[in-house]
């Protein structure tokens, strides 16, 4: 039994529908954020298998800044929610409508 | 010659702008008298005219300038007098001369005395225009013009509700003839290619027949529209709203006989299609008949006179639609006289009674009313139609065309209308002059009018005697225009008999009104009488029902029908239509603006959903694409 | 064995990097100052910025000459692409940039313009943005796009105060969903042609003749649903209303302009191929887009009861509009896509810059939002000239013409017309003439309605200073005097955009 | 200066409008009318210059706009424009001069004068987008007067005027750039220049679509049925000063763009759908005519009349010969004069009285006789009285419909009837009968300053009735220009046999002459 | 063979882990099986011969990011049961499943693409992380650079939000508020 490149990527496509239900989900917003995360390595597999089957490396390049995007995005996640916990004592994002309409 | 036309045609206009002038001031005679004196220098003029074309002179012809010039069209404000209009600038000079004189009595009481003046003169003008006219347009101007001075002088009291009533439904009926006209005057344009008569006249003979026809009856629509013929007759009682000199000149003499005047100028047109002329002498014996039955039972004074002169206007309708025109323009201007004089005379009596119109509360006016008494008889026995006066010599004419023509249905009509023209004048002047003085009853003090009215009178008290000695001079004139046609009934036998007949029934009638009304008994009716309670006295006493019928079927539908248009139709259908489909886009928003919930979580399902609805879409036409060959297989199968 | 790599300098054309690394230099020296001396004035970054944007400006004024002298550059591996579609929504960003840093020097004391880390990062996002316009390769595309959007969320966060926190943690999950779709769509791609250099993915689907569509459309939907984020496309457009009116005023002017035309610029490089191919899904569905867009943003926008969201939907409508012209896909119509969005940007920053010179610190009792449609009732009886430079840029949004939007209007819409999209331009207009409405409604109440008991008309121009009142002066003679700039930009777009192959 | 006196017409009401904002606002009147005679005076220079025998168009000005896409600032004027250019600062005028206590004075009269550039515009520009430009931007000052001097629905009925015409509108942007683009591929080169369009020969398929959308941005603002509902609105809402003008101008706009645009660039869609436009013409007519019986607010009457008229212009414009033309061109004119001056009129009472609902007044020919006077000067010229203006244009309108179809022209004719119908109806309720109102009991006269509009209104009435030929001749000539041009364009045998060839015509004439020689 | 049992064991695994995350009530047990699951995809880089990726996904997410979360975690208390109202579960799955069909649907045909030529092939005889280094650092030099930016601008934004200089806003001061504020902080300084 091969495993060929197709089951990567539906492997990939699967853990990035988790990460979907994830993301519609979850209503803390620091889980929400690891719904998020998910998404991204579920890409990151897909990539690096292609980058192996296709012999290229560019996958794995691309791979390598999706990590370092995800860092940073962790970074101004975490600022963000640090400001609003301070104000409002919560993550919560049902507390977050004040704009609506 | 021309300065002579100029002046016929301006000096009523440069009268009325006068006395316009003093139109918002307090009344002062000289607005009155002033174009009193002017209106007698046209009539000067027109007499210099008369005289010259008498005398075998050209017809006079100008072009003053340009009316109206685009294309192949070409109008110019042009004016022509030949025999048939100085016949006809003749009578309305003279009438309105008369009528202007008169009035400076009639009106002296009156707040709108300037303005009166203003209006009668306009309207002076404008039937001068009618009449001088050289083409279809300026006809249409003076047509116009007449009708608008005719609203103002019917409403001149617009105080009364009825006054101002009747104004607008003369106005407006009259309207409806326009149109008609209108199209005539489209219609001759279209195919002849120039409104001016003589063109218009030398090239019909090429037209078609169908065409003609429609020229003719549409022409003929706006004649029936002024010369208030059958259905569009009620205004012309309604319009003896006005004050009376204008019922003498303008619904009389001058204005309601512009429709004659139009069928007699267009003599060529009608010459080439007798069936459309045949129409209009049935309509007109139809209109004599039914008007001058409705004035059998009127209780109105002055709409007796309006229905006999509706009843005259049919007449001369029979004439002209049989071709005798130079008859029918006889009859025209004969008429005119006595008529206008016995609406003078009728004026002088409601001048003396207070404005009281009923006249079975009259009676035995005689005394008091000397003059107007013998005038207003003397009227009416030309109306009637006995020799030697005026309406003889112009009303057996017409009998004698529809007898030498052999329709004789009209001229059973005609004859029978005779004998009830006789009756209803003198069951009028009965009323009003002899028998027992009934107006006392109401407290009423009559006197004689004015010296001067009576005096300014006497022209057509003079002319309604003797117009009818002119016949022989007058034809030869007119001929020269008018096809030449004598009438006379071959057998002189015939003749005699049917003259003296004609007399005799006539005289019989007017016997059967005097015994009828000039006696003390009658009295004024209440309603009660067994005779006002018959079905035929209902009908004719309300004018056939048809002002009903117009009321209940024409203006209140009519008026019902705007109020849906207005409030159903553009209300609740257009408007709302546009304010809906603003109002479903606006609604739109309200209804889904809950998308935006506002809640985050929502706003990533709904960017999940979308990505999910693009891929569900994008997975169908890839499996579509992919297995395009199969689906094509499958469907060729299933006979697609 | 690995080969050392021999690398001539001139052959990396570092020319290409240089509009890009200005504000970077500008950034870190706004940085360097603050570590050396804190609690500098805000004017002093102000110009520094401004300073920085300026030599941008003369730089890519630079890449302009040599465009239009050797065409297309390439650079730095080929991963820099300097072409016309670059260099033009270059010119927006930094143009519209150096419009909105003035917009600091407000009257009032708002928190973000009391940090250097503003203008840095604001700098900073604008070479984002610089780079995500500057190339096809997918990665750097996505860094650059990542660059500037966490630049923006931050500044979005800085105006500090419970609804721009609120604004940017929503504006940032989003755009986090949104990152996670590219990361997926570029997979898809480069699963399908081994490259993530859209040039490349090009070619080689070309040589594939699109054989695997099923794959192609995966990838483009997950492209479609990212920049669908970023450019408002309903209904990825969620953030946008809530944002804009979370942000400060003039911040949403900036959101509605520059982060726009640099998606647009990418989806122009990535969806055009596909367009041209024939792909008729994708015609399909950014039809579809295009008139969801443009109608149901303008429908929510008719309902709005605050001017800054009603803005928020007129610019998700916008986007729509203009959206239409990647849709048709000829050269005029991506010409009027950048002549749109220049005329456009003048417009509604203007718009919104007058908005934030209304700004309230503290909102009376019936005042709900910052800028409610009441608070600029009877407007023109205390402070005519500031509404009737507000009419003008409603007037000019609305596209009455002469004034700008108009022009961008009539040649997106000739350019639909010319391009066979006959539905598609009577729709557009149509949808101009509801956008009618809402704009008009503000017209209305400042014009015809009287004004609020005790509204002394100070609130309108509470906030303005000279700097503002030059910026909304330009935008202004911008809006009105359109016409008199317009042949030259339009011959000049058309010229790069068509010698850019699009 | 004659060379760009169009320039000069256009902007500098504009111009002084700008300076008028500096104005202190008890000088502001006399300003705005010296502005606006010196802007009179100007037309009528205009009109003393203008050469009657030449049909083309003159005193053109050309300045390329954006050439790239062929948009050029195009000017020039032909009979048909020239008169409406003159009415429309004659009406500004009149309008500034005779206006009454208005709150914000200074504003209105600013207003007025950037209005009178828009409308100065519309009728000179030969440029697409120049005319699209003026056109749309006629819309805002109007928008504006609505909105802000108007009553109770004053919003309400801006608003719907304002959008439903820039809907219309817009529509007809997309025609026009429709145009362009067929101009490109003949010719390669882009061009909004009207006279260029003119050369353009399109298929019939073509020549329908885009005078289907043309015709929808102009029928909306003639306004035709059923599009016309706005105008009920804006018109009862209105201060007078701009009733009087969107009646007396601004609606001819469409009329006029129907003469400038639709018949000329397509005559064979012109042919095809002239008699649905006809019969839409005659329910303008008849239904809008019954309608204006049915009110109650004099005003809404004259508004309704208005739309009544207008059904009158658009047969005549679709009567496609110079008779029609030319009839409709000076309806155009004489619609102006006459509604303006009938609005004026409401006007007049509605500032003494704050009401105009019919059923308050009564009897005011005792009180106000001067005034009842020169109403029913208007009323007679408004049911097209022969000698007053109305009656020529309304002539030669139906008479040259009268040569497309005889059964049309006889509904349409109805007009005469039904306008006299609610035009007495009206009046008699106003000014007829006693006055039974004590409130009316006292009303003073029309005043001089009132006058000062009315007089002039009333004698042009008159003399143009009397002697229409110093209009009527030099609209005929481009009239026939017209004509022809449609008539050497015209693919379909529908249209060659509908719209008549003048030289053709005139050749035969000749050869005939000849032979009879 | 043995690839097909560790792809298999592997996938299970990480889908379990990741479904865990998404689902679990428990905060703890949440990122918990996050950073599972994350050291579990870099098994997946092994066996692809990523082993760079491989090490970096060990590192900087089960290292980095989720040392920084379980801070955040601390920080923001959410240790305990997290309560989340979910009104509609069956949009969320339905939505979810429905797209993992639909890839699947797309993905588990085989591509018939032939064309694909490897623009930065593996080199023979070079370790991974060299060959990474290599083109990391011609080719995306660039995007590298952009990424230290990125980086620093994240932390940036990281010092910003969470400095104490947010905890007063002067957007929301009025003048006098500010000066009162400002005349407090020299005190403090002083």
């Amino acid at each position: 039994m091969e495993i060929g490149l197709n089951h990567y990527l539906v492997l990939s496509t699967l853990l990035f529908a988790i990460g979907l239900i994830g993301v519609m989900r979850r209503k803390n917003l620091l889980l929400l954020f690891f719904a998020t995360e998910i998404l991204l390595n579920s890409v990151n597999i897909a990539f690096a298998a292609i980058s192996h089957y296709y012999g290229d490396l560019t996958g794995q390049l691309f791979v390598f800044f999706v990590i370092a995007i995800a860092a940073s995005e962790v970074a101004v996640g975490l600022g963000l929610l640090i400001v609003w916990h301070k104000r409002h004592g919560n993550i919560d994002l049902d507390h977050m409508s004040t704009m609506k309409g | 010659m021309e300065l002579y036309l100029y002046l016929a045609l301006f000096s009523p206009l440069v009268g009325s702008l006068f006395a316009g002038l003093f139109g918002a001031s307090p009344r002062t005679k000289i607005a009155g008298v002033v174009p009193s004196l002017l209106l007698l220098l046209s009539f000067v003029s027109s007499t210099v005219l008369l005289i010259y074309i008498l005398s075998g002179g050209e017809k006079v012809h100008v072009e003053m300038m340009t009316w109206m010039a685009t294309g192949d069209l070409y109008i110019p404000f042009g004016f022509v007098v030949d025999q048939v209009s100085v016949t006809m600038m003749m009578v309305v000079t003279l009438v309105s001369t008369v009528v202007h004189f008169y009035s400076i009595g009639y009106m002296d009481h009156d707040k709108g005395f300037n303005r009166f003046f203003s209006y009668l003169s306009a309207f002076v003008f404008s039937m001068m225009i009618l009449i001088m006219s050289d083409n279809f347009a300026g006809l249409f101007i003076g047509w116009e013009g007449v009708g608008l001075c005719s609203w103002l002088l019917i409403g001149f009291w617009y105080h009364k509700e009825s006054a101002t009533w009747a104004a607008n439904e003369a106005f407006i009926m009259n309207r409806i003839a326009d149109l008609g006209m209108l199209i005539g005057i489209f219609l001759v344009y279209w195919n002849t290619g120039s409104l001016q008569y003589d063109h218009v006249f030398a090239t019909v003979g090429a037209l078609d027949k169908e065409v003609l026809t429609w020229m003719g009856i549409f022409l003929f629509i706006g004649a029936m529209g002024k010369s208030a013929q059958f259905p569009l007759h009620t205004w012309l009682a309604d319009a003896m709203e006005g004050p009376t000199p204008v019922s003498a000149l303008i619904h009389a003499a001058t204005m309601v006989t512009a429709g004659v005047y139009l069928v007699v100028r267009a003599n060529p047109l009608y010459d080439l299609i007798p069936n459309v002329g045949l129409f209009i002498a049935s309509l007109g014996a139809f209109v004599a008949l039914f008007a001058a039955s409705m004035a059998l039972v009127n209780r109105d004074m002055k709409r007796i006179i309006a229905y006999s002169t509706l009843s005259q206007l049919g007449y001369m309708f029979v004439a002209a639609g049989l071709g005798a025109y130079w008859v029918a323009l006889f009859h025209l201007m004969a008429h005119a006289f006595f008529k206008a004089l016995l609406f003078l005379g009728a004026g002088n009596v409601m001048h003396a009674m207070h404005n009281e119109l009923d006249p079975f509360k009259m009676g035995g006016l005689r005394k008091v009313m000397k003059g107007t008494f013998i005038m207003m008889t003397l009227a009416s026995v030309a109306l009637a139609g006995i020799y030697p006066f005026a309406g003889f010599f112009s009303k057996d004419l017409i009998l004698e065309v529809g007898f030498v023509e052999h329709h004789y249905i009209i001229y059973t009509v005609l004859l029978f209308t005779a004998g009830l023209t006789a009756f209803y004048s003198f069951r009028l002047v009965a009323l009003i002059f002899h028998g027992e003085e009934r107006y006392k009853l109401f407290g009423i003090h009559p006197h004689e009018a004015y010296k001067f009215m009576l005096v300014a009178m006497s022209p057509l008290l003079l002319l309604a005697i003797i117009a009818g000695s002119f016949k022989m001079t007058y034809f030869e004139m007119v001929t020269a225009v008018l096809p030449a046609t004598e009438y006379h009934v071959h057998s002189t036998i015939a003749y005699w008999i049917m003259t003296i007949g004609t007399q005799l029934f006539v005289i019989l009638a007017i016997a059967f009104a005097y015994k009828k009304y000039a006696n003390n008994k009658v009295k004024v009716p209440d309603g009660t009488s067994k005779m006002e309670n018959r079905l035929c006295y209902k009908i004719l006493s309300n004018q056939y029902y048809i002002p009903y019928i117009y009321e209940e079927y024409l203006v209140k539908p009519y008026r019902e029908l705007s109020t849906v248009f207005w409030k159903q139709v553009d209300m609740k259908v257009v408007d709302a239509t546009v304010d809906g489909i603003a109002g479903i886009i606006y609604a739109g928003g309200e209804k889904t603006r809950v998308m935006q919930s506002g809640n985050l979580s929502t706003m990533l399902k709904w960017m999940v959903a979308g990505t999910i609805g693009l891929l569900s879409f994008a997975v169908v036409f890839g499996l579509a694409v992919r297995y395009s060959g199969e689906i094509k297989t499958i469907l060729s199968g299933l006979g697609v | 064995m690995i080969e050392p790599v021999n690398v001539s300098l001139a052959s990396l054309n570092l020319m290409t990097l240089a509009p890009m690394l200005i504000p970077i230099v500008g950034a870190l020296l706004i940085l360097v100052i603050d570590i050396f001396k804190v609690g500098l004035d805000k004017t002093l970054y102000v110009s520094i910025s401004l300073l920085f944007l300026l030599m941008d400006f003369s730089a890519l004024l630079g890449s302009a000459g040599v465009f239009t002298q050797d065409g297309i550059m390439m650079g730095v591996f080929n991963v820099m692409l300097i072409d016309g579609l670059a260099i033009l929504s270059q010119f927006i960003i930094v143009g519209a940039s150096m419009l909105f840093i003035p917009l600091a020097l407000t009257h009032k004391r708002f928190h973000e313009f009391s940090y250097p880390e503003f203008f840095a990062l604001f700098l900073f996002m604008i070479a984002g943005f610089q780079f995500m316009v500057a190339t096809d390769n997918l990665i750097l595309v996505f860094v650059g796009l990542e660059t500037s959007s966490l630049a923006l969320y931050t500044l979005v966060a800085m105006h500090n105060r419970d609804k721009s926190f609120e604004a940017a943690v929503k504006y940032f999950t989003m755009g986090a969903l949104a990152a996670g779709f590219f990361s997926f769509g570029a997979m898809v791609f480069y699963a399908l042609t081994g490259s993530v250099e859209i040039n490349q993915i090009a070619a080689v689907l070309a040589a594939n003749k699109y054989v695997d569509i099923g794959y192609v459309l995966v990838g483009v939907v997950f492209m479609l649903a990212s920049f669908g984020f970023k450019l408002s496309l309903v209904p990825f457009h969620t953030w946008a209303p809530d944002v804009y009116e979370g942000a400060s005023a003039s911040m949403a002017g900036f959101m509605s302009i520059v982060p726009k035309i640099a998606a647009f610029v990418v989806a122009m490089r990535l969806f055009e191929f596909l367009i041209h191919s024939g792909v008729a899904w994708l015609e399909v569905v950014l039809y579809t887009f295009v008139i969801v867009t443009m109608t149901a943003a303008n429908i929510w926008a008719l309902v709005q009861t605050d001017v800054k969201r009603m803005l928020a939907y007129s610019s998700v409508s916008h986007a729509g509009f203009v959206m239409a012209a990647i849709l048709i896909g000829t050269t005029q119509s991506n010409s009027a896509l950048f002549l749109y969005w220049i005329l456009f940007s003048f417009t509604n920053l203007g718009s919104f810059s007058m908005l934030w010179i209304s700004r309230q610190k503290h909102l009376p009792e019936h005042q709900r939002s910052d800028h409610t449609y009441d608070k600029f009732a009877g407007m023109v009886q205390t402070s005519p000239i500031a509404a009737s430079i507000m009419g003008l840029f409603m007037l000019s949004l609305a596209g009455v013409p002469p004034f700008a939007l108009f022009w961008g209007k009539l040649y997106l819409v000739s350019s639909a017309v010319t391009g066979g999209y006959t539905v598609l331009a009577f729709i557009m207009v149509l949808n101009s003439a509801i956008a009618g409405y809402y704009y008009l409604k503000l017209i209305v109440y400042m014009f015809m309605k009287e004004p609020i008991m005790g509204n002394d008309g100070h609130i309108y121009v509470a906030n303005a200073t000279i700097a503002l009142k030059t910026i909304i002066g330009i935008a202004a003679i911008g809006t009105i005097f359109a016409f008199v700039t317009l042949n030259p930009l339009l011959e000049l777009i058309t010229a790069f955009v068509y010698n850019s192959g699009y | 200066m004659l060379n760009h006196i169009l320039s000069i017409l256009i902007f500098f009401p504009a111009l002084a409008a700008m300076l008028g904002f500096i104005i202190h606002k008890d000088s502001i009147r006399a300003y705005g009318v010296a502005i606006a005679a010196i802007e009179f005076s100007l037309s009528l220079w205009l009109w003393f210059s203008f050469d009657s025998s030449a049909s083309g168009m003159q005193f053109m000005e050309h300045l390329p706009l954006v050439p790239a896409f062929g948009i050029n600032y195009i000017l020039g004027v032909d009979g048909i424009s020239l008169f409406i250019i003159i009415l429309a600062s004659f009406f500004t005028m009149i309008g500034i001069a005779s206006l009454t206590d208005t709150k914000n004075e200074k504003n209105m009269i600013v207003t007025l004068l950037f209005l009178q550039m828009t409308m100065a515009g519309v009728f000179a520009a030969l440029d697409g987008i120049v005319f699209y430009i003026f056109w749309e931007l006629s819309l805002v000052p109007m928008l504006y007067i609505i909105g802000a001097w108007g009553g109770p629905l004053r919003i309400y009925a801006s608003v719907k005027f304002f959008l439903y015409t820039f809907a219309g509108s817009l529509v007809m942007l997309v025609g026009m750039l429709f145009v362009a683009y067929f101009y490109y591929q003949a010719t390669g080169t882009w061009s909004f220049a009207i006279l260029d369009w003119y050369r353009l020969i399109l298929p019939e398929s073509f020549q329908l679509w885009l005078f289907a959308a043309f015709f929808i941005g102009f029928a909306i603002k003639v306004p035709m049925f059923p599009f016309h509902t706005w105008l009920p609105y804006a018109h009862g809402q209105a201060p007078t000063i701009g009733s009087v003008i969107l009646a007396a101008i601004l609606l001819k706009m469409g009329t006029y763009a129907f003469i400038r645009f639709s018949l000329p660039m397509f005559p064979d869609a012109s042919v095809f759908f002239m008699f649905p436009i006809a019969v839409l013409a005659i329910i303008m007519v008849i239904y809008t005519a019954m309608v204006a019986y049915a009110q109650e607010d004099v005003k809404q009457v004259v508004a309704y009349s208005s739309v009544s008229h207008m059904g009158i212009i658009i047969l005549g414009t679709f009567a496609l010969n110079v008779e029609g033309i030319t009839g409709s061109i000076f309806l155009m004119i004489a619609h102006g004069v006459v509604s303006g001056a009938l609005f004026l009129l409401v006007g007049v009472i509605y500032d003494r009285r704050h009401t105009k609902m019919m059923n308050e007044f009564g009897g005011l020919a005792h009180v106000m006789p001067r005034y009842a006077t020169i109403f029913g000067l208007m009323l007679m010229a408004s049911v097209g009285m022969p000698l007053t203006i109305n009656f020529v244009g309304e002539f030669l309108s139906l008479l040259g419909f009268y040569k497309q179809s005889h059964i049309l022209t006889l509904l349409a004719g109805t007009a005469i009837i039904v306008g006299a119908i609610y035009m007495l109806a009206a009046y008699k309720k106003m000014f007829f009968g006693e006055v039974t109102n004590e409130k009316n009991k006292n009303l003073p006269d029309v005043s001089k300053r009132e006058l000062l509009a009315l007089i002039p209104l009333s004698i042009i009435t008159i003399w143009l009735g009397i002697y229409p030929k110093p209009i009527l001749a030099p609209i005929n000539n481009s009239v026939e220009s017209i004509v022809q041009l449609m008539h050497d364009k015209s693919i379909t045998n529908e249209a060659k046999t509908r719209i008549p060839n003048l030289v053709k015509g005139a050749e035969i004439a000749k050869t005939s002459e000849q032979g009879a020689h | 063979m043995f690839e097909a049992i560790a792809f298999y064991l592997f996938a299970f695994l990480t889908t379990v882990m990741f479904f865990i995350a998404v689902t679990t009530t428990q905060a703890l047990h949440a990122l918990t099986a996050l950073a599972a699951g994350m050291i579990f995809i870099s098994a997946f880089f092994f066996i692809l011969g990523a082993d760079f990726l491989g090490a970096i996904q060990i590192v900087v997410y089960s290292g980095a990011v989720m040392a920084l979360y379980a801070f955040g975690m601390m920080f923001f208390d959410t240790t305990r049961d997290v309560k989340e109202k979910n009104g509609n579960k069956y949009i969320v799955f339905g939505l979810s499943i429905l797209a993992a069909v639909l890839v699947v649907v797309i993905f588990a045909a085989p591509m018939v693409t032939n064309n694909i030529v490897a623009l930065h092939p593996m080199i023979e005889g070079a370790g991974n992380t060299q060959e990474l280094g290599m083109v990391l650092f011609t080719k995306y030099l660039v995007p590298f650079e952009v990424a230290a930016v990125m980086l620093l601008v994240a932390m940036v934004s990281g010092i910003v939000l969470a400095g104490k200089k947010m905890d007063l806003s002067l957007t929301l001061m009025s003048d006098a508020e500010i000066i009162d504020a400002k005349k407090e902080q020299h005190k403090k300084v002083l």
